[in-house]
């Protein structure tokens, strides 16, 4: 367990290396691919089988914390440490990155294969995972937020990847700029720590709230309580990371990177850190409820919000993009109710069906050479047999149907908004739910079953992937049936403890001096009423896509439907279609605006009224000096005149004092 | 005499910075084309002043850099008490490590830039070297401001001869901007030496001797006015700025590393050397006005960097933000916000010194810095790209680089002492990303356009050789800050101490000299044996 | 005649002289008038130190009056000399167009 | 009159000694002309050795003439120019085919004028010397026969002496008559006393304003030999006209002497006053500095000729000089000896530069014309830089070290204000100055040398002129313990 600073440093250590051996390519000829396959694959895994021994170690000091201190930096009185910490929360974390982030690594040698980049992708891969251990090992936000940020350019150089393409690069860069507002808020929460407490280690500083939550509680800006502040703050951060209202609008252009990217960074892992970090924090937010409400309220309209955009997206990465911002609203739903355990469980389920689910896609992708527009496809089931049923199971997990993932995860979240009273927010996520289960199995129908609807030469090409490709397919399909049997409530269990999952995390909830966390009971008649209802909303909305989608009796194909659809609601359609015109909305409103000031400032302020002043001095002297100069006449008699005139003014002045 | 040779010749200051000055004069006996020769002479000499540098530092390391300490004062001119003095401590100790290092560095960039007059460049460059030094290194007032004035000429040399289009326009504003600054401070540097006499009965220019100098208020508003007005000129602050563009636009791309990496930090330093220690209450009265120049300057840099069309503008303007940083740690009174403040000043020189040497490298290839020539670099120069897109995360602040391990101390710092105004600059680093990824976007990224770029050649060996040190350096202070925060420590931590002291001593009513003990913790020289 | 003239008659004569050359010396366009509005400034100061000289009874300020004289014969010659380069040159000796120099 | 007081005027006996000799040569084997210029060198340079070991300090002739470290270090400064001056003619009088013997006598007369006006303590005295020097400056300023330009620049200079002169005497009628002496102490008694020597006399005008007339005339006349506004007009015009090599005398020693006579009436004037009358003193010569400083450079920004920038720049010098006198103390002289020291060498520096790289004479000499010859000419460019970067008061050069002197004294009295205008008109002047170096250096070459001379001499006066300005300005140390010694200490 001592190695744990190994688990961050192997995957950066290979990224070095890729970078060494490319500079030699760069030099004498390219780098051999199987030594790039090795390294790219080798770090990562030996991180994984790194981190699967520390957390067996860890088994046995469980529930005790384990902190591993590199080195400091020291300015002045401020005492930063380089350290790691290893504790139930992030031994979660660990194990989903690692293991997800392996599969995926695996599954891109078989994606990436054909690439030019392949060398340079990897490298960039081993970064991300190296900056996301960095993140969720931190023992302390400094390091988070090094990771944070690690994770943040890592996700820019692969959004880019295609950097000769025009979009992939734009897309990069507004990700890295959306994410940087959030970080803002993130640091200017550090600084308010710092202030107050000089540290920012976790150990240190939740404690201390827990201890004596007095003067977190006392008004500190914004009319907000010092707790809520930093609350705020570190919310506005996940914001960005995590792709919530009013940030999210990154994330859909997101897929513009490769397929593994989009299943790694931007469903499995990256984007998570909000929760994560949310959840890392709950003893600052159990001390701001006020800001927790904010964060559930944020949660659940970003959830349904983003459902009812997928309603309408054509391209298959774009639906699950849109699919995943709102299975985050779900999770910052959760964490907003002070259910930070089953935010984290739904985050881990999250991890597999999702990251399934993309590299299904991506699996589809590949097969019909590089197409993604979902009405250029259909009847895949065929061709693609593996892809097929491992993407249903992805479906179905997400869906919310027992016995999948899914279906308990998202359970407890809705028995939490139910449990704590909450039923406005509850009834969005059963909305959410049932559009969650509409638009995914939409895009089962239009993508594999059906008549092909591509060209010729793309139905020729169309071939089931390789192993190295569906192999971590089925195995993220056992995870995403599997996963969720960690944390089955109690009320199906027959009273047997099986939430094992909320038992293993609870020693990382603090407790808080004076405010006891809420522990919400039902009826078990009504939970099971609940988990019914939820079940039924998630089983209408599959039939409701197979009724409209898969029907091969009426001759309308899937592309028909939609076009009637949209033509019975034009407008609606198209708001949705054009996901609410948000980012028009902030070109116009933020965008545009700056840049004219911007101009202004450049041409206005500078140009004109300080180099304006500058040169207009500058020309007065030569203007004066011109004039003056003209009293040198040539003509002597004015010489002399002035002499004498020189001496009568001094002598009438001397005689005047 | 002996004692002359001594210093000329020992491991002195002294040696360390005329060493380059001396160098010049072998310079006369090249032939007046034999550029190679010249260049590599150049080059050797400033790796010996490298050697020198590191030597030095090296050698007196022991110390820890807590005092100022060097090799003693001599007398220069007597009868009228100006002193001739270099001493170093932990402030001036890394910008004199940095100068030395982007010696070499600019001088091997310029050898394909540069196609005229060798001779007259290489001497320029060393004779702005020895004026840099001096300035870091003096301990006499008046001898600072001696050498803030010997900078000049060769940098407007190097601006005007080797420049681009405007180069004179550029070269004369830079001059005189920097002149109507520095004159107003040589009165001030006047006055301070009679107030002395008339307080002490002697002349002196001494920096600790000045120390003991305690002024009535109004009268230390007034000289710091002078000081201030002559330090914000060099930074620049918003709105002594305008004189930077041009500047770095037209020098040549050694010119720009040098003026962005070494002469605008002399500003901060002077504050940070002079205008804070001198006139503690006049910078306590003046700092809600600095602070929110500071702002401005972050802000209006970053914005009007974003909009422009010239690569160069668009480094220089964020220079200006990236100094705005520094002055807000600085005006913020706090340890943690000068030591951050302080590994700024060297960050912003390696960063924004490797962001002109891509910039130049470009320069060199199409002669022109244009973003609308450029786009998708990154297929044909793929190690060009590396360097720049890491000098430019370096610059937006990137943790595990440079950059950030300087911002997130000043803005913890100064959250500690300012609160929101911190977190106003603190949105700076936002814009940073704006700006900066633009101008990855628009060399490096998307599809080639000009037809001229498909076929530039990548970075050669002596070019990835200017970059790697800048590279390597930006690395090691963003993983391991502490290596470059220890030596400064505890010089800054004596002058903020003897400020607090000064603030809460009475307020005097007229010029007194306080007792040495006040002073010690922020100077103190060891008497040089007096000949 | 007993009654001595008081010395403010010499003065102020001599003002005036000092002033009417003067005038002249400003007026005047040829370069020898105004030459000789000067030689008359000259002999002006010559008067009031001679009076004046009287006033204190002792005689440095004839003294002066004699040197005078021989410098302004110098003068004179020096000047005429160069009178004569000039209208050598420009057939002219009007101040007033010696004026190919100027601002 | 003995032989002490013979040995006092050793300097002057040599300067006039050395001019007769090159006359006569000059008549008798003109042959020897190449040689003048080191004859005269000769001369000047006994005359210095004179002057620093053979002058016994203290007054001779009877209290006529003195002899002081300031008067002994002035007199240094004038035979440096006139040194100057003479081996920048050599090559100028040789390509203008006029090398003849009266050059070099004049200038060594004019010398000999100089340092007699620099030790006088009385104002006759004052006056002769004044004769002496402008009556041989005359025909030197006119040396150009064939030139239109310089017959006209001596008729200028001559009528305006020759005006001036009048007024001077009549000054120091008036002086005399209100104090009832030519000498400087017995005038500075009689101002202490309030004149209370003629009060009681009936029918003499109150003594205050006849005397200030008077000392008003005198401080016209001399400011008008330092060329200080509103008595300057004739500078431009003159030093444009005249032989180049001579302006590089023209515009320094005559000043020098003159500040030293200016410094010797108003201390007779004021110390013994005292307060009131020096205080309306100090208001005129601030007023005379302010005024020079200003108009100086202003009027030099807008010259396109090098010789009338420098003209007007000089003008602004004796403003910055002047601020040293404002508030009079044995101080005062200590920075006024180095200024003009400094401005010596960087003046006359640029003149000897400008008499190599201008040939024709009779033409403008435009700044433009130097396009790019600091590469054609490394040597003299570098020279011409130092002058101007010293001009421009740009550390490490004396003219720094001067300027540094000067502001410091006049904070030390007080003057912080003057002190500020100084910086601030010395900012415009960096502008013009500026100019010169980035005509030389960053402008394409625009005309072909031609009928150019450059001699071994003229090198040597740039070079001694640069060099000078640059070491003394690193290393003052030894210079003003040299010649501050005594009572000049600050």
């Amino acid at each position: 367990m001592h190695l744990l600073w190994l688990i961050p440093l192997l995957p950066i250590l290979g990224t070095a290396m890729l970078g060494a051996i490319g500079a030699l390519g760069a030099i004498g000829r390219r780098p051999p691919k199987a030594l790039v396959t090795l390294i790219g694959l080798g770090a990562p895994g030996l991180s994984l089988a790194l981190a699967l021994a520390c957390l067996a170690r860890y088994a046995a000091i469980y529930p005790r914390p384990y902190e591993q201190t590199l080195y400091a930096w020291t300015a002045g009185p401020l005492h930063l440490d380089v350290a790691f910490l290893l504790d139930p929360l992030s031994a979660v974390m660990l194990f989903v990155v690692t293991f997800v982030g392996f599969l995926i690594h695996v599954y891109s040698v078989g994606y990436m294969g054909h690439e030019e980049g392949y060398r340079r992708y990897f490298a960039y891969l081993n970064l991300f995972m190296g900056a996301m251990l960095l993140l969720i090992l931190g023992a302390n936000y400094l390091v988070t937020f090094v990771g944070w940020e690690g994770v943040g350019l890592c996700s820019y150089l692969l959004i880019g990847f295609y950097y000769d393409q025009d979009f992939p690069p734009y897309a990069g860069k507004k990700a890295f700029i959306v994410n940087r507002v959030g970080d803002f808020a993130f640091l200017v929460g550090m600084f308010a720590l710092v202030a107050r407490y000089g540290t920012l280690r976790y150990l240190d500083v939740f404690p201390r709230l827990a201890a004596d939550p007095g003067p977190a509680l006392a008004p500190y800006a914004l009319g907000l309580t010092f707790a809520g502040f930093v609350a705020l703050c570190f919310f506005v951060g996940a914001m960005g990371k995590s792709a919530q209202i009013p940030l999210y609008v990154w994330l859909p252009d997101a897929m513009a990177g490769p397929t593994p990217v989009s299943a790694l960074i931007h469903a499995a892992t990256m984007v998570t850190a909000g929760v994560y970090m949310v959840a890392r924090s709950n003893a600052i937010y159990q001390l701001a409820p006020g800001v927790s409400g904010f964060v559930a309220a944020i949660g659940a309209l970003t959830a349904i919000f983003a459902a009812t955009i997928g309603l309408a997206q054509n391209d298959i990465k774009k639906v699950l993009a849109y699919s995943t911002v709102s299975q985050l609203g779900y999770m910052f739903l959760a964490a907003g109710l002070g259910a930070y355990t089953a935010s984290i469980f739904h985050l881990m389920t999250h991890a597999f069906f999702k990251a399934l689910l993309f590299l299904g896609s991506g699996s589809v992708i590949h097969a019909m050479g590089g197409e993604q527009d979902m009405r250029r496809m259909g009847g895949l089931k065929r061709a693609l047999p593996v892809t097929y049923w491992t993407f249903v199971v992805g479906a179905l997990a997400i869906a919310g149907i027992p016995p999948l993932a899914g279906f308990f995860s998202k359970d407890a979240i809705l028995a939490a908004a139910a449990g704590g009273g909450q039923w406005l927010l509850y009834l969005v996520g059963l909305v959410t739910a049932g559009l969650t289960a509409f638009y995914m199995f939409r895009a089962v129908f239009l993508t594999f079953h059906g008549e092909f609807r591509g060209s010729d030469d793309e139905r020729h090409h169309l071939h089931e992937s390789p192993p190295v490709m569906t192999l971590p397919l089925v195995v993220l399909a056992a995870g995403a049936v599997a996963a969720g049997w960690l944390g089955i409530p109690a009320v199906l269990s027959f009273g047997a403890r099986l939430d094992r999952f909320d038992r293993f995390l609870e020693p990382t909830l603090w407790t808080i001096a004076g405010h006891p966390r809420a522990v919400h009971e039902m009826g078990a008649g009504t939970e099971l009423g609940l988990i019914a209802l939820s079940v039924a909303v998630a089983v209408a909305g599959i039939l409701l896509a197979r009724r409209l989608y898969d029907r091969p009796s009426d001759g309308l194909t899937g592309p028909q439907e939609d076009a009637a659809i949209a033509a019975r609601f034009p407008g609606l359609y198209r708001t949705l279609a054009n996901k609410y015109y948000v980012d028009e909305l902030y070109d116009r409103a933020i965008v545009r605006p700056l840049a004219r000031l911007s101009g202004f400032l450049w041409k206005w302020i500078d140009g004109f009224v300080v180099d304006g002043s500058v040169n207009g001095s500058a020309s007065l002297a030569d203007l004066l000096g011109g004039f003056g100069s003209l009293t040198t006449t040539g003509n002597v008699r004015n010489y002399a005149l002035y002499f004498f005139l020189g001496v009568l003014g001094l002598f009438w002045w001397i005689a005047l004092s | 005499m002996d004692a002359l040779l001594a210093l000329a010749l020992g491991d002195t200051l002294t040696r360390l910075v005329f060493f380059p000055a001396a160098a010049c004069l072998p310079l006369l006996f090249f032939r007046r084309e034999a550029f190679r020769a010249v260049k590599v002479y150049a080059l050797a000499v400033s790796l010996v002043e490298l050697a020198l540098g590191a030597g030095y530092v090296w050698t007196h390391a022991g110390g820890g850099f807590a005092r100022l300490a060097g090799d003693g004062a001599y007398r220069w001119i007597p009868s009228y008490g100006a002193r001739y003095e270099l001493a170093m401590d932990g402030i001036s100790m890394p910008l004199v490590v940095l100068t030395v290092l982007l010696l070499p560095i600019v001088l091997l960039a310029s050898f394909r830039g540069i196609d005229r007059h060798w001779r007259s460049f290489a001497a320029s460059f060393l004779l702005l070297t020895t004026g840099v030094l001096g300035t870091l290194l003096a301990a006499d007032v008046l001898l600072f401001y001696v050498f803030w004035e010997v900078m000049l000429v060769p940098m407007y040399l190097l601006i005007g001869i080797w420049g681009g289009e405007r180069r004179i326009y550029a070269a004369v504003k830079f001059f005189l901007f920097t002149m109507a600054g520095s004159l107003l401070m040589l009165v001030a540097i006047l006055w301070m030496g009679w107030t002395y006499h008339g307080a002490a009965g002697a002349w002196s220019f001494a920096y600790r001797d000045l120390l003991r100098l305690d002024l009535p208020p109004h009268a230390q508003l007034w000289l710091f006015a002078a000081f201030a007005l002559a330090f914000a000129i060099k930074v620049p602050i918003f709105p002594f700025h305008t004189w930077l563009p041009d500047a770095h636009v037209e020098a040549p791309t050694g010119g720009s590393v040098i003026l962005a990496g070494i002469l605008l930090k002399l500003g901060t330093y002077g504050f940070l050397r002079f205008a804070l220690p001198l006139f503690p209450r006049a910078a306590a009265a003046a700092r809600p006005l600095l602070v929110s120049l500071a702002l401005v300057g972050i802000l209006y840099g970053a914005l009007v960097a974003w909009v422009q069309v010239d690569m160069k503008k668009l480094v220089a303007y964020s220079s200006i933000a990236h100094l705005g940083f520094v002055m807000l740690g600085l005006f913020a009174f706090d340890l943690v916000a000068w030591q951050g403040a302080l590994l700024q000043m060297v960050n912003h020189g390696l960063s924004t010194g490797a962001l002109f040497l891509c910039v130049g490298m470009l320069y060199d290839r199409r002669h022109t810095k244009l973003f609308a020539e450029f786009g998708g670099l990154a297929k044909v120069m793929p190690l060009f790209a590396f360097f720049l897109v890491f000098a430019t995360l370096a610059s937006v602040g990137l943790p595990a680089l440079n950059g950030f391990a300087g911002e997130f101390l000043i803005l913890a710092g100064s959250y500690r002492t300012l609160g929101w105004p911190a977190a106003v600059a603190t949105f700076g680093i936002v814009l940073a990303a704006i700006y900066l990824l633009k101008l990855l976007q628009l060399t490096l990224w998307g599809p080639i356009t000009k037809d001229a770029n498909r076929t530039l050649k990548d970075l050669s060996a002596r070019e990835i050789w200017t970059l790697v040190p800048l590279c390597v350096l930006m690395l090691w202070i963003g993983v391991v800050p502490e290596t470059f925060l220890k030596p400064s420590r505890a010089a800054l931590d004596g002058v903020l101490t003897a400020y607090q002291q000064r603030m809460a001593a009475p307020v005097a009513s007229a010029p007194a000299l306080l007792r040495p003990a006040a002073t010690e913790a922020a100077a103190r020289v060891p008497e040089g044996s007096p000949r | 005649m007993s009654g001595t003239v008081p010395i403010s008659w010499y003065l102020v004569l001599a003002a005036l002289l000092f002033a009417i050359g003067a005038a002249g010396a400003l007026t005047r366009r040829n370069g020898i008038s105004i030459f000789l509005s000067i030689e008359l400034m000259l002999n002006a100061a010559n008067l009031t130190l001679v009076a004046y000289s009287r006033l204190w009874g002792e005689r440095t300020g004839q003294l002066v009056v004699f040197f005078v004289l021989a410098v302004a014969a110098a003068e004179a010659a020096v000047g005429l000399a160069l009178f004569i380069a000039i209208y050598r040159q420009r057939r002219t000796i009007d101040v007033n167009r010696l004026n190919l120099m100027r601002w | 009159m003995n032989a002490g007081d013979v040995g006092s005027l050793a300097p002057e006996l040599a300067l006039t000694a050395g001019g007769v000799l090159i006359l006569l040569a000059d008549a008798f084997l003109p042959a020897a002309r190449r040689a003048f210029t080191g004859l005269a060198l000769l001369a000047c340079g006994a005359a210095a050795w004179a002057a620093v070991a053979r002058t016994p300090a203290g007054a001779s002739f009877g209290g006529l003439l003195e002899a002081t470290p300031v008067t002994r270090a002035l007199s240094l400064v004038v035979l440096l120019a006139a040194a100057i001056s003479l081996l920048a003619s050599q090559g100028y009088l040789r390509r203008e085919r006029i090398l003849t013997g009266e050059y070099h006598a004049l200038l060594l007369w004019c010398a000999a004028g100089l340092l007699l006006m620099l030790r006088a303590t009385e104002l006759l005295t004052v006056f002769l010397s004044l004769e002496l020097l402008s009556l041989c400056l005359y025909p030197l300023a006119a040396f150009h026969r064939r030139v239109n330009l310089a017959t006209e620049a001596a008729i200028k200079y001559f009528l305006m002496g020759a005006f001036v002169s009048a007024f001077v005497l009549y000054g120091i009628a008036l002086v005399y008559g209100a104090t009832g002496s030519t000498r400087f102490e017995a005038i500075a008694r009689a101002f202490h006393s309030g004149g209370a020597a003629v009060a009681g006399v009936p029918g003499t005008p109150g003594i205050s304003v006849l005397a200030s007339l008077g000392v008003l005339l005198l401080v016209a006349g001399f400011g008008f030999k330092m060329s200080v506004v509103p008595f300057h007009a004739w500078a431009p015009d003159t030093y444009q006209g005249a032989p180049s090599p001579f302006v590089a005398f023209l515009s320094v020693a005559p000043k020098a002497a003159s500040a030293m006579v200016l410094f010797r009436v108003l201390e007779a004037v004021t110390m013994g006053a005292g307060g009131i009358a020096g205080g309306r003193w100090s208001r005129v010569v601030a007023l005379l500095a302010v005024a020079s400083m200003v108009t100086g450079n202003l009027l030099a920004l807008a010259q396109r000729d090098i010789k009338r920038m420098l003209a007007y720049s000089g003008i602004a010098h004796m403003g910055y000089l002047l601020l040293a006198l404002v508030v009079l103390d044995r101080r005062s002289l200590g920075p006024v000896v180095v200024y003009l020291l400094a401005y010596v060498l960087m003046n006359s520096g640029a003149f000897a530069v400008v008499a190599m790289l201008y040939a024709r004479p009779g033409e403008q000499h435009l700044i433009s014309d130097l396009a790019g010859w600091g590469y054609r000419f490394p040597l003299l460019g570098a020279c011409l830089t130092v002058s101007m970067l010293s001009l421009a008061g740009i550390p490490p050069t004396l003219g720094f070290f001067g300027k540094y002197l000067v502001f410091l004294n006049a904070v030390s009295d007080g003057l912080t204000g003057l002190a500020v205008v100084g910086v601030l008109a010395s900012l415009v002047g960096v502008f013009y100055y500026l100019r010169v170096v980035y005509v030389l250096y960053m402008r394409p070459e625009t005309r072909q040398p031609e009928g150019l001379l450059i001699d071994g001499w003229g090198r040597a006066a740039a070079v001694l002129a640069a060099l000078g300005t640059l070491a003394l300005g690193i290393w003052p140390a030894r210079l003003l313990d040299w010649l501050l010694q005594g009572p000049l200490r600050p």
